[in-house]
This record gives structure tokens, C-alpha cells and sequence, in this order.
């Protein structure tokens, strides 16, 4: 795509820039909140913002439900589009991958790390039963993988991914409140590259809150949001380690 | 789920609002109005625009402009047609250009006529009867889901975004696609014609913009396997010439009720019975369901203390719909969930109310309406009050079912609105599927009472307005505390008295083939 | 006020500007329609944005739930709050108001106009019956009210109000799709100044979607919202005769 | 609303659970935990930390160091304050400050000590008895509104943050105040010291915590006219101790399941059982109200096919209840709307086991969580499945109600989100009151029907788990699908034999009372 493509939000009409806001301020409800939400749309590119409703929550507090027409509007052409597992292959093509690109099993190592217990996204990645109706990447007969569940301190995911010869690392962050996975996510790539092994594995992260853009950012080669598929994964792994001549 | 009623009740009921609809059948009996007498033009054929005025009011005003209307605009054009063997349509041409007057040619007895108008009604006859196949076949081959019916309004004004968001609706799930109208179109002594694109709060109702609508909802259900319904507005100035274009473009549903023009646009009482009563028959004879107008009331009266008047306007508005030839199926009587949120076991007496109607009237697919007028700002709340709306829908089995929007304090619908209404109400519907099948009301209980209290406050209500006649009872204010006087609002002048020798040759037909069908039905077991 | 008070949304810490948005956007769901709410949400002010929730609608349609840190803060004292009827009085104070400055009885024409037929709210606010326990201005013993009721002619509402020698018009405008009240409202102002009456009369509108900011913008002396009550606008209109000199 | 059961399957339900637990029973008996150990010098007044580290843990580590807490914490410092005159307070502090070495003093013979363990335990047990009386004084002033107690969570990691959540949310309607811990703490092996406010995902349950949330509740209690009731976790490797501290501070309900800790954090299942039954133990002496874990089940399993694990563990829960001393007010035992909400007639399913935990337990209050794994980031849909979660709760009359949250996949609840949540209970609970006893099951319908197999598939599970025990069953993976090991998971090492002269003053006191009381409710018809 070249040529401009611009788009706004759409309620009823072609760009009539249509969207709905809520919120809550820490002011009490009245004319001087009322005022200040709707500043506050019009900060955000509100024409025409209307408070739709203005409640008291609590001593101090109101919340807002704002229906607005956004001025700003998107060129789609322009957008970069930056997600992994866009070209994904399916089981078979996978593992015919393997054999013949790399030619033996690959090695991948998951965890829960840190203090997160929250084990279903990434057994839904590596687990036999799978997700979605598609097999989990330990039914993949040209892969092997581990899946420590939760609660894994980095230092022992290293360990492990070092003890496996692990040519790709697989991380899950669910809990993201006051931006926990960060630090978390940060001290491992930190520790492997200390190990001198982060050149040495494919490594991604995952979970509801990750974005691809996010995990780049902190030095992963990719990030899988909600929805991931184990194939959307492995079909990953698979082109990055043949792309970084990985396998050998 | 049943309620024990108290059957003497029921029949009281009927009874008395059958004696209300024969008082008011005997009064329109002899009576036409302008828009009747266009609306025959329209099924002859005259649907053409001279300078945008409708060829059908050209005609019609121009005879009446003569005082002439009482022998009815099918004599006139007919005997036009059969003098100088021209078709109705260019009858109606060469009158708009001023080329033919029909007063200067030779007459035709009116009596002598007859039998050549009901030759020239053929044509409209079969359109009609054609249309009603097509939708029969259609919907045997793309047939629709379980009931209560997802019925959702596009809204946009403009009748080509209209079209992006009914077919987005269905894509989404709904069943029943309503193009609303314009504001002020109710009070238009004519139709627009052509394609419109620019209502406010609805678009303009034209033949053109049915048959947009029409084909763009067959192009869809194709695509999907589903037949998608089409509604608009039988109401107004205009009631029986919608009735006809609805009949011609195969619309299936429309919203039509015996009151709601007099009490909420406040048109003349007088022209709005009759006017109803000839597009009754059109809808009856189209296979059209009508919507009947009873939520209306709630939206300025009380809910709980006026319950016993929607159920009372029920009984009515199906006396009056079999006078005109409707079949039980084709009856959507209206009633609302409009119960204040915020009262304890509020959902109680919806349930109640629900489920009265449903036991009163068990063969009408009855059209539920959403909450409105608690519906607030508070599109979360709203979301919710929708979905027990959407439950007790479920629940006791209601037919036509009209989706709440999250956003109706605020708007008429966005896309996402009505993405949002599909959404949860497929959700709450299909995850209580058959709850009403596995509950039973416990006897003697409040739901039960409340229902009880209900049926005797409507039959009360009904002996009244059956004292006094239905005229009496609008003067007094007895419908949604609305008083209208019998000789005011709108449209009065639009009423005529028949002459010896008049004629509708479609009511005549229709009327006839619909009472063959309606004996039938009394044949089969209720 | 003088000194700054600067507030941002608040989700479950003081400042952190949590705003929730949604909109639909004419774009097939997908990477690339992600990508553009996202930029969308940025171009709000939105930090940390997150699609919460992404779904095909219809073809060529998404809708999306967002989530993010509004970066916008708005300076309380900086406000300027313009809303009509700040400063009610009661029932009892308006009557012996109008009774003290003016010294008879004041008389109000009020319609729902054009092709509107909403008369719920402009009842609430004339009839004796009133709204939220309130008495309408009908039972105020110094007003004499008239309620024309809906689908005015703005002409029929012009002559009334020059027959009853009307010192305050209310109008009321509830259907607001594609903006018809806007032309509508501002007929009624413009036929009021070439019947020459325009300074002679308080004008009033009101409506849900009305706000006194529009209001004033279209020529009216006031605009009133959601859940007026009918002694928000008698205060306002007495205020105002006695302010400019109406009342002689 | 009755459901038909099958009564003879409930006593073989009862039967079994009252074997399994006899069995744990006998297992714990002779044994005790660095947890338990901790918490009995809790409750002598040990509360205090030595630069971050609690004198509880230092003191007990310096015993087990020497391989000697199998006589039990009280014996070593009780000895010392017996033979030094010092206060238990005293005799940690100076353990702490090098000062003292336990192991130097003379030694009363362990028999010999006992009487003077018992007066030493006095305050403490007085204490926990003055909070207890605190709060029924305050109930009776401040009376709660009718069941479905509306339940919220605050989350921010800040005490103070959540301070402000948590009045906000009393204000709103909430009635009980839950304040969810940290990720990890469950797994640390000490009881952090003082205000916090750092956590994630929750905030740290400290004593000081407690002190902080139960003023700002009482607070705004009393502006109200209503009690709020403050909950924690009792869970975790420090499930005794903070069973104390809760009981200090007066928290109402604690969060305390037998097997949670051992399939959800992998503790293992020796230590955990050990721990939970003195834990519970002080619960029930506090007046507490546990609420128990069986819906966490239902977060990774199918809530349709794993349904009877659910009943089969309410069953067991309530058996170690009993065993602890815990009477059926105090058993709020655990269960949750998770079906797919695609399914058709989902609710019936839902209603139906809701139903079935409620006529199993008649005077347990019944925790009732709401749907959590089938929330998304569509929030609107969200807010609907939370409605007609609320429904089903007063529908079926449920106790303590879980508010569940739209933006529940997304992130810890707002402000704004916990007020709409109680905006939606309120609207639905209000506007549903006595929907329950006007309406009846069908008998031999497919609710009941569900229910009868929920019922028989339990009493099957806990024949099995009676069978080859409770501990042979976690090995098995029979609950949740995990297995555990005997030996494996965290804290085995802090599991002690008891020697002979073992003594928990807490423990025999607090056992003593509560049996009594067990023994008059046994007294009382069901
Ligand atoms: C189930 C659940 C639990 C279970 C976990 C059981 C288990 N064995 O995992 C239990 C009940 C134990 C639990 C406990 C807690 N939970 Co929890 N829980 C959930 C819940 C309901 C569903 C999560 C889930 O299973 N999703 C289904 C899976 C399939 O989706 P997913 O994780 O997104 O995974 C997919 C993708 O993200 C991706 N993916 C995920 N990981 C990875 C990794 C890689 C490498 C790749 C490629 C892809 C990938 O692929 C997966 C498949 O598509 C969510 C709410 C919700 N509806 O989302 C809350 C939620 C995640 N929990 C939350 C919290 C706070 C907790 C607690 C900390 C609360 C507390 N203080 O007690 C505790 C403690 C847990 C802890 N120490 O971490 C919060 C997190 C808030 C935040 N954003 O920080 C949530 C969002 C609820 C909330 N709104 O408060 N929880
Ligand atoms: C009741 C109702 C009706 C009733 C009206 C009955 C009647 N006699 O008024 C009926 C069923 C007839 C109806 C019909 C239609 N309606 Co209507 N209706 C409503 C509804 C449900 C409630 C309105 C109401 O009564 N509110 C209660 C009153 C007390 O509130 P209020 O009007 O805001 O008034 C207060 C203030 O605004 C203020 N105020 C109002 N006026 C004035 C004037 C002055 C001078 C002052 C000082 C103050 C003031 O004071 C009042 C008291 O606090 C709303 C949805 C909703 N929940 O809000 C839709 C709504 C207003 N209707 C709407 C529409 C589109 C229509 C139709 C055009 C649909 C159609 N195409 O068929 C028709 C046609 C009507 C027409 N020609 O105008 C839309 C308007 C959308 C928009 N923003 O443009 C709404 C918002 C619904 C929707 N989402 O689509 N409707
Ligand atoms: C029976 C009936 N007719 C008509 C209408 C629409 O109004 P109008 O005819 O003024 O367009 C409604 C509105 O809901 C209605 O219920
Ligand atoms: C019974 C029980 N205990 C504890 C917890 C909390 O987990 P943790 O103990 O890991 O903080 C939960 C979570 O819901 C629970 O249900």
C-alpha cells in the first residue's frame, strides 16, 4: 500500500469519529466535575464530547461515561504492523520444517516465572491437549519440550534451559499489576546474556497483557498475546532459528 | 410456566372488547378517507412522482378538490381507463400534466363500473399474492431461528448507511431488520418517493427505500441461510398507502396499531379507525404481522399501576385485527418491560405481565419492547436491565423481540450498539433456552397475583370502554392518560363520507378471500 | 481558587489516568486494525493503551475495548464552569422573589418544537405535576405557564408568545440526530429578532443532549440538561427578568 | 425452590467425608509445624520484628536449629519466662538480641509446665474472646443487610490505596471487604511486619495491614449504619499464623481451604493439612467465617464435567471443619458460575448446582464466586455474565457473594469497575428479591436432573477417596487434575513429630470450648 488510506471511528456514519469513553476522576460529582471530564475529552480530540452520565462513586470521586466524536483519525497505510506468528504454518508443515531445515529435534524450555502461578496460558502452549483443538507443542514428534508450571525463579529457568540445551525459551507473565512482569522479564534476559547463552536460543514471552512491540522492547524476539495458538508459536521458533542459523 | 387464570375473566374480556370493535366497525363502515382512496391508486398501479408529488395525491386531491371523493378515486380512474382504454397509471400521468380532466368525460353508472374495477384491481391483487409466496418459499428455504425473534432498528436517516448497518445486524444475528422513520413523517399527508438520505431519527418510508432495503436484506440472508425480515411504520396520515407499498415490496412486518396516531401524533380519531382498519386488511392479505402499539403507553404512564391498560388495548387491537381479516399468527401485540429498575421484585411483576400476555393471546407471536425511558446514560446499568429483558423474553416465550441499546438515553444506534445488543441477548437466550420449560409459578404467589390483579383490572377497564364506546373512552383520556376530542387533531378533513354506488375494490376482495381463511381457522382446535 | 489543582482519571492509584474507550473502526478485524487502535488510543494521550478487546462486527467492521494511562490532566481551578441555575432557590423563595422585584405575575409560553414529540421533559418542567417530587412552574401562584406541547411550528410558538405577552420561551429539543436541533433552535431565534422581541424575552432551551455552552453559543439566555428540575429554570428565569430589567 | 434428592446418597456423601477426615485427624494428631509453632507464640504476644524479621520465626528457627520443637515453641518459652519472670514478649526479644540462649536455662520437666502454659495462653485466648465480643456488640448495632452479602475485593498493593477502595466500596453497598494478597506471599515462610505498600496483584497481609483496613472499615461502618466485614487469606505456608493475627485484629472471614495450597501452590500436603486444622481451630474460636476454595477448581477444569469434585470437596471441607471446631454458620463453603457461557441452557446447569449446594448445606452461608476464566476483554458481555450470576445467587439464596468484576481479564479492579459491579448486584438482587420462592423446579425436569447426577457422581468420588484416603487421592490427581506427592512440594521440612510432653495450650483450650458448643448446636434440629 502506498496511496493514503485514513480512517476515523465509526458510529452511524463514515468517519463521524464515534467513541465512548469512561472514567473516573477524583473530584466530587457536580458542575466543576462535569466541566473537567469534559476538558478532558476535549484533551483527547473529543469534538461534540457529551457526559452521557455523571455518577458520585465515593467521597471525592465521580465517574463519567463520555460519548464523543474523536477528531483524529489513522492511515492505515502508514501503520506498521508489527505482530509474530503472522505467517504461520500448520502441525505438519512445522515439523516437516524441522526435519528439513534443521534436521534433528529441537529443544524448548517454558515457565511461569517469578511469583506467578498462573500455568494455563503456557500449558496451553506446550501441554499435549493444546488449545483451540490443536495439539500443545509436546505432541510435535520434532520437538521436545519441558514445561516447568509456575512460580519458576529465572535462575532456575536458566539452569534448566542450559541443562536442556535449549535452543528456544519460552516465558509467561500473567500478572502485570503495577508492571511486575517487567523487572521480571528484564533480570532474565540480563541473566542470559550473563550465562552468555542469549545469542545462543530463540526467546519469547507471553501472556495476556504482552504485545510483541512490549517484548522486543525488552530484548525477547517476540511476544504472543491472548488467542495464541501453540502453532503460531512454534511456526515462530521454527523461521527464527533457521533465519539465525540456530540449529547446528 | 402457567399461570391458573380465571377464564369467566378472559371471556369478559373478549367480549366486551368485541363489542368495542364492532361499534367501531359499524362507524367506519360507510366512511373512506383520502388516504384510503390513495392507497387503492397506489395498488392500481399509480406509484409514480410528478415534480416529487406522489400521482396518487394528485388524483385524489383533485377529486376531492371536487367534492367527488365519495364514490371513491377507483371509480373516477376506472371510468378514465375503461373510456378512453388507458391504464390507471397513465390515467394518473396525463392528470398530473394537466392533459385529461377525469370530470369532462362521459360516466359509467357507478353500479355498471363495478365489475370493471374489480377487473382492473387483479393485477395489485396478484403483485401481492406473488409477494406473499415469494417470502413463503424464501422462508422455507432459508428459514428463520427458534423465537423470540431478534428484532433490531437501523436508524441512520439516510437510507444507504441504513443499509451497512441492517446488513451488519444480521450478519451479527438479527432476525428482523426495522427501518425507523423520520420524525415528522407521521404527520406527512403523502409519501415521499424515491431513495432518501436525510432523516433525522429514522429514514423516510418510501416505496424506493423498501425495495433498497429489500433486496439488500435478501442479498444478505442468502449469504447466511437465514431469512432476514423487514419492518417499517403503518402509522400516520399515510397508514393504509404503507400498507399497500409494504404489500408490493414484500415487507413482513408492520408496525400497526389502532390508537397510537391518535394518542401520540394526535390525529383525528375518525381518520385514523378507518384508515387502520383498510390497512389491516392489506397487511392480512399481504401475510404482513402486524406490531401493535400497547409499549407506547408505559413510556409517559406508570408501569405498574397502567399494566391493565396495555393488556386491555391487547384485547382491542385483536378485535379489531380480526375485523380486518387477520389471523391470529400475523398479530404482534405489543407490550413493554417498563418497570421502574430500582423496585424490589420489579422483575416479578415483568414476569407476570410477560406471561400474561403470552396466556392470553397464545397463538400471537406478541412483540416484546425493550426498557426505555429507565434506560439513563449509564450504559452499564442499561446493558443489564437489557439483559433481563432479554431473560424474561426467553422465559415466557415471547415471539417478536426487540433488542435494548445499551446507548437509548444517549442516541440512535451505532453500529457497535447494536453489535453489543445482538451479542448479549443471543448470550442470555441461548443459555437459558428452556429455563421456562423447567420453572414452574407457584401457585397462589405474587407472580400469580399480580397477573390475577392485572386480567380483572383490564376487564373492568374493557366493560367501561364497552359502555361508552371507544370514541367516548379516547375523550375521556382513558389511554395512556391522553385525552382527545372525537372532532379534533389532524387529518379530520381527510375523512369522507361514502355515496351510494362507492367502491374499494380491494377491500372487497381481500375482505372476502381473508373471512374464507379465518372460518378455517375457527375450524382447527385453538 | 488560584492555586493549581491538577487531576488526571483515576483507576486504583492517584494519577494514573486509567481510561476506558471503545469504538468501531472500518477495517476488518486483524493485525492491522489492532495496530490502528492502538494508534488511535495514542493519539488520544493514551500511555500503556491496551486492546482489551478486539471483534470482526461485519464485514469491513471491528469493534474494540481499550484500555490505557490518559496522559491529559486538567487544571481544576482554571475551569471555567458555565452551567445555568447554579444558584436555585425554592418554590417558596422564587414566588416571593417575583412578587418583591417584580411585582406581578410573570408568564411563560414553553413548546416542544419543530417535528420533536418528546413532551416528557418540557411536562416534567411546566406541568403542575412537576418532576422528582417538584411542583411544574403551573402551580407557581406568580407564573402563568403555557404548555404548547410537541411538533411546534417555531412560527405557532412566536405568535403564542407574542399573545400572551410571554416574558420567558422555553423550548424544548430532544431529538438531536445529525444535528436538527441546531437549525431548528436557531429559527426560533432568528424569528424572535425579526419579530423585534428577541431582548424582550428570557429564552430558554433545554433536552437531554442540551448543554448551557450550546445553548448560549446558539442565542439562547440559558440551556439546560438532564434531570433539570423545574425550580433550576424558575430561579434562572426570575434572575434573569430582574437582571435585565424585564420586568416592567 | 426445592430440588428432589436422593437422601440416602447424602449420608453416604457425609459417611465417607467423616472417614476421610478421621482419617487426617489421625494423621496430624501427633504432629505440629514451624507455622503452628509461630502462631502459638503469636498468640502469647510474640508480634514484634527484629530489623524486618519477625521474632516469631527467629525464635522458632532457633529451636528447630536445635532439633528441638518437638516439645513445641510454648514449652521452650514458657520455661524461660518461668524461670527468668519475663513476659513471652520479652524472653523473644532478648532471644533476638543475642541475649539469651533458651537452651542454657534450667528445665522444667515438660508435664510440669503445662498448668503455667495454660495461664500464659489466658491473654491471648481473652483477647481473640474480646474481639469476638467486639463484633457481635457492633452486629447488633450495625446490622447487615439481607443475604446475598455483596462481597468485594480491594487489590492495589497499596494499604493505603486500598483504604480509600475499600471505603469507596462500603459506601457503594459493599458489605464485606476482601484485601487480596501479593502474588507470592503464600509461599513465603514468615508473615511480613508492618504497613506495605508494594505488592502486586494484591497487598501484603500483615498485622499492621489488618489494624489499618479494620479501622478504615469500622470507620466507615459506622457512618453507614452497617457492619463491614474485613476477610483475608489463611492460606499459605503461614496458615496458622496469620489465622492468629486475624483473630487479633478482628477480620470476620478468612479465606482457608484444606487442599488449596496443596494443588494451587504446590505446598505439600503433610505440612498443609497439619496447619489447617489449627488454623481452622482459631477460626472457629474467633468466630470467623471460613470460606473455602472449591471454585478455584473450576478455573483450570470443566465446569460441567468437574462439577461433582466441587460437591465432593464442600463435603470434605465441612468434615475437617467440624473436626476443628468450626460450627455450620461459620462454613462458607465454596462454589462458582464458571460454565461456558456458550452453552445452551448453561444456566439451568448453574442454577442447578447452585440449588444442590445450597439444600446439601442449609446453614452454611456458601461462598459464591462469580464466572473469572470466561471473562474477556469484552467488558459489556462481562457485566452481563456478572448479571446473571447475581441473579442466580438470590435466585438460589446463596450467602456470601462474590462481585464480579467486567474488567476481570484486564486488571485488578478499579474504582470504577467495583462500582459497577454493586450497582449490578443491587439492581438485580433488589429487583429479583423473592424471585426464589415464587418459583418451583420441575419435578424430574432437567435441572433437577442435573443435579441427582452431581449428587451421585460425588457420593462415587468420595467412596473412592474413602477408600484409599485423602492423601493417596492428591497423589492420584483426583482433584483438580494434580497430582502431588506425599513428600514433594514446599514445607515438608517444617512438618515435627511431637515427643512426648508436647504441648499447644491454644490448641486444648480452644478445643475444649468449641466442642461444647458443637455438642448444643448438635443438640438443635437441623
Ligand atoms: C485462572 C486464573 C487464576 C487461577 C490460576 C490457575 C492456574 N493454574 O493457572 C488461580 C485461581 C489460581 C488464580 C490466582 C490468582 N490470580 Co488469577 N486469574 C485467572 C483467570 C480467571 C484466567 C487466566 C487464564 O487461565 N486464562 C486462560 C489462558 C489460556 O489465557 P492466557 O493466560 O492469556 O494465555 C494465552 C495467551 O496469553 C498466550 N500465552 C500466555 N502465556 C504465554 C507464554 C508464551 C511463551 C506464549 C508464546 C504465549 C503465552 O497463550 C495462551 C493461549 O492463547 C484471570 C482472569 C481472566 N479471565 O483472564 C485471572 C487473573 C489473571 N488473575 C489475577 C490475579 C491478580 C491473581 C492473584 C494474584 C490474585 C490474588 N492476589 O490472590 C492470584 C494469585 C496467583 C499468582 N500467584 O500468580 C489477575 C491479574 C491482574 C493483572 N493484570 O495483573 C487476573 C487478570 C484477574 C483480575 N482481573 O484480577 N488466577
Ligand atoms: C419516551 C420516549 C419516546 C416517547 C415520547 C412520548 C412523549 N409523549 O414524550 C415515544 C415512544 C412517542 C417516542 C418516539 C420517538 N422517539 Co423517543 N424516546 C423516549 C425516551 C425513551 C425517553 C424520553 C423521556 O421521556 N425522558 C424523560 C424526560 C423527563 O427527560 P428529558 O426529556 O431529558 O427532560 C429533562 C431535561 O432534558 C430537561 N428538559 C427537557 N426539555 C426541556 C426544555 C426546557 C426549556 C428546559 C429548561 C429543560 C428541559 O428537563 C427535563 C426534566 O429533567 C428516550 C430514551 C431515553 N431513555 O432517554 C427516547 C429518545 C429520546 N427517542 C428517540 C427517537 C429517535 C424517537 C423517534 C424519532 C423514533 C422514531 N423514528 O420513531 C420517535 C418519534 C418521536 C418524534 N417525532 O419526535 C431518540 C432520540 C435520539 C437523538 N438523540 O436524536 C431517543 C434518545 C431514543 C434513542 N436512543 O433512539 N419516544
Ligand atoms: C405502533 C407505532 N406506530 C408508529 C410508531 C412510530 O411513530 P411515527 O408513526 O410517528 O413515525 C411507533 C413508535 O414506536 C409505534 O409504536
Ligand atoms: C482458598 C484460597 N486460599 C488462598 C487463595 C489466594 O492465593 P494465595 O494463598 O496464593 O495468596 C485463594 C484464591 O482465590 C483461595 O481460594
Amino acid at each position: 500500500m502506498t496511496e493514503t488510506k485514513r480512517i476515523k471511528a465509526y458510529g452511524d456514519a463514515l468517519d463521524d469519529g464515534a467513541v465512548q469513553l469512561s472514567f473516573t476522576l477524583p473530584v466530587d460529582a457536580g458542575p466543576l466535575a462535569r466541566a473537567a471530564a469534559l476538558n478532558l475529552a476535549v484533551q483527547m480530540g473529543l469534538e461534540h464530547a457529551e457526559i452521557a452520565y455523571m455518577t458520585p462513586v465515593s467521597q471525592g470521586f465521580s465517574f463519567f461515561v463520555v460519548y464523543g466524536r474523536c477528531r483524529h483519525s489513522v492511515d492505515l497505510s502508514r501503520l506498521q504492523v508489527a505482530e509474530a506468528g503472522l505467517e504461520e504454518m500448520d502441525f505438519f508443515e512445522i515439523n516437516d520444517y524441522i526435519k528439513e531445515h534443521i534436521g534433528r529435534k529441537i529443544n524448548v524450555v517454558a515457565a511461569c516465572t517469578g511469583t506467578d502461578a498462573h500455568t494455563v496460558g503456557i500449558d496451553a502452549i506446550i501441554n499435549m491437549k493444546g488449545y483451540k483443538g490443536e495439539y500443545g507443542l509436546e505432541r510435535y514428534p520434532w520437538i521436545n519440550a519441558w514445561n516447568m508450571g509456575s512460580q519458576v525463579p529465572n535462575a532456575a529457568l536458566v539452569a534448566e534451559a542450559v541443562r536442556r540445551k535449549a535452543d528456544a525459551i519460552l516465558v509467561s507473565q500473567v500478572v502485570t499489576q503495577r508492571d511486575i512482569h517487567i523487572p521480571n522479564l528484564t533480570e532474565l534476559v540480563e541473566m542470559l546474556e550473563a550465562e552468555g547463552i542469549r545469542h545462543k536460543v530463540v526467546l519469547v514471552a507471553g501472556g495476556p497483557r504482552i504485545s510483541h512491540q512490549l517484548a522486543v522492547e525488552l530484548g525477547y524476539d517476540a511476544g504472543f498475546g491472548p488467542g495464541t495458538t501453540p502453532r503460531q508459536v512454534a511456526s515462530f521458533i521454527v523461521r527464527e532459528m533457521v533465519q539465525r542459523k540456530l540449529g547446528n | 410456566m402457567k399461570l391458573n387464570l380465571d377464564s369467566g375473566l378472559v371471556e369478559n374480556c373478549r367480549a366486551a372488547a368485541q363489542k368495542i370493535a364492532a361499534d367501531v366497525q359499524d362507524f367506519i363502515r360507510d366512511k373512506t378517507t383520502v388516504a384510503v382512496e390513495r392507497a387503492i391508486l397506489r395498488l392500481l398501479g399509480i406509484n409514480d412522482a410528478a415534480d416529487g408529488v406522489p400521482l396518487a395525491n394528485i388524483v385524489v386531491d383533485a377529486i376531492a378538490a371536487r367534492g367527488e371523493l365519495n364514490l371513491g378515486a377507483a371509480y373516477w380512474v376506472g371510468n378514465a381507463c375503461k373510456q378512453l382504454g388507458l391504464s390507471p397509471a397513465a390515467v394518473a400521468q396525463q392528470v398530473a400534466a394537466g392533459e385529461l380532466d377525469l370530470f369532462a368525460l362521459p360516466r359509467f353508472a357507478p353500479e355498471e363500473l363495478h365489475p370493471y374495477l374489480r377487473q382492473l384491481a387483479r393485477p395489485g391483487l396478484q403483485r401481492i399474492a406473488d409477494r406473499r409466496r415469494e417470502r413463503e418459499e424464501m422462508l422455507a428455504r432459508l428459514p428463520m431461528g427458534p423465537a423470540p425473534w431478534l428484532y433490531v432498528i437501523v436508524a441512520t436517516g439516510d437510507i444507504m448507511q441504513d443499509v451497512v448497518q441492517a446488513q451488519a445486524a444480521a450478519e451479527q444475528g438479527a432476525d428482523i431488520i426495522a427501518v425507523i422513520r423520520t420524525t415528522g413523517q407521521s404527520l406527512l399527508d403523502y409519501v415521499p418517493h424515491g431513495a432518501t438520505r436525510e432523516g433525522f431519527g429514522g429514514t423516510y418510508a418510501t416505496q424506493e427505500n423498501f425495495r433498497i432495503m429489500r433486496k439488500a436484506l435478501d442479498e444478505v440472508g442468502e449469504r447466511l441461510g437465514r431469512y432476514i425480515m423487514l419492518v417499517n411504520y403503518c402509522s400516520g396520515l399515510c397508514m393504509p398507502e404503507i400498507a399497500a407499498l409494504g404489500a408490493l415490496e414484500r415487507l413482513d412486518m408492520m408496525l400497526n396499531d389502532a390508537l397510537y396516531g391518535i394518542l401520540f401524533r394526535d390525529i383525528n380519531m375518525q381518520r385514523t379507525l378507518i384508515d387502520q382498519n383498510f390497512s389491516r386488511t392489506i397487511n392480512a392479505y399481504a401475510g404482513i404481522i402486524i406490531n401493535t402499539g400497547e409499549d407506547n403507553y408505559l413510556t409517559t404512564a406508570d408501569a405498574v399501576a397502567e399494566a391493565h391498560t396495555v393488556t386491555a388495548s391487547q384485547f382491542i387491537n385483536e378485535q379489531l385485527a380480526l375485523a380486518a381479516g387477520l389471523r391470529p399468527w400475523q398479530m404482534g401485540l405489543g407490550h413493554a418491560f417498563e418497570i421502574d429498575p430500582d423496585l424490589e421484585d420489579g422483575l416479578l411483576l415483568e414476569i407476570a405481565q410477560a406471561l400474561l400476555a403470552r396466556q392470553l393471546f397464545p397463538q400471537a407471536p406478541l412483540k416484546y419492547m425493550p426498557p426505555t425511558k429507565h434506560m439513563t446514560g449509564n450504559i452499564f446499568k442499561g446493558y443489564l436491565l437489557n439483559g433481563l429483558f432479554n431473560l424474561t423474553s426467553v422465559l415466557t416465550g415471547q415471539g417478536i423481540h426487540l433488542l435494548g441499546m445499551l446507548t437509548e438515553a444517549i442516541h440512535t444506534p451505532f453500529l457497535q450498539d447494536r453489535y453489543l445488543a445482538l451479542e448479549g441477548a443471543k448470550y442470555v437466550m441461548n443459555n437459558a433456552r428452556h429455563l421456562g420449560q423447567e420453572l414452574e409459578i407457584r401457585a397462589g404467589g405474587k407472580i400469580e397475583g399480580r397477573a390475577r390483579e392485572v386480567l380483572a383490572k383490564a376487564a373492568e377497564f374493557l366493560a367501561r370502554v364497552a359502555d361508552i364506546g371507544l370514541f367516548a373512552a379516547l375523550e375521556q383520556g382513558m389511554f395512556a392518560a391522553v385525552k382527545r376530542s372525537r372532532d379534533g387533531g389532524k387529518g379530520l378533513e381527510g375523512v369522507v363520507m361514502q355515496a351510494q354506488g362507492y367502491c374499494n375494490p380491494f377491500l372487497e376482495e381481500m375482505s372476502t378471500e381473508l373471512r374464507e381463511a379465518q372460518r378455517n381457522d375457527g375450524n382447527k382446535a385453538d
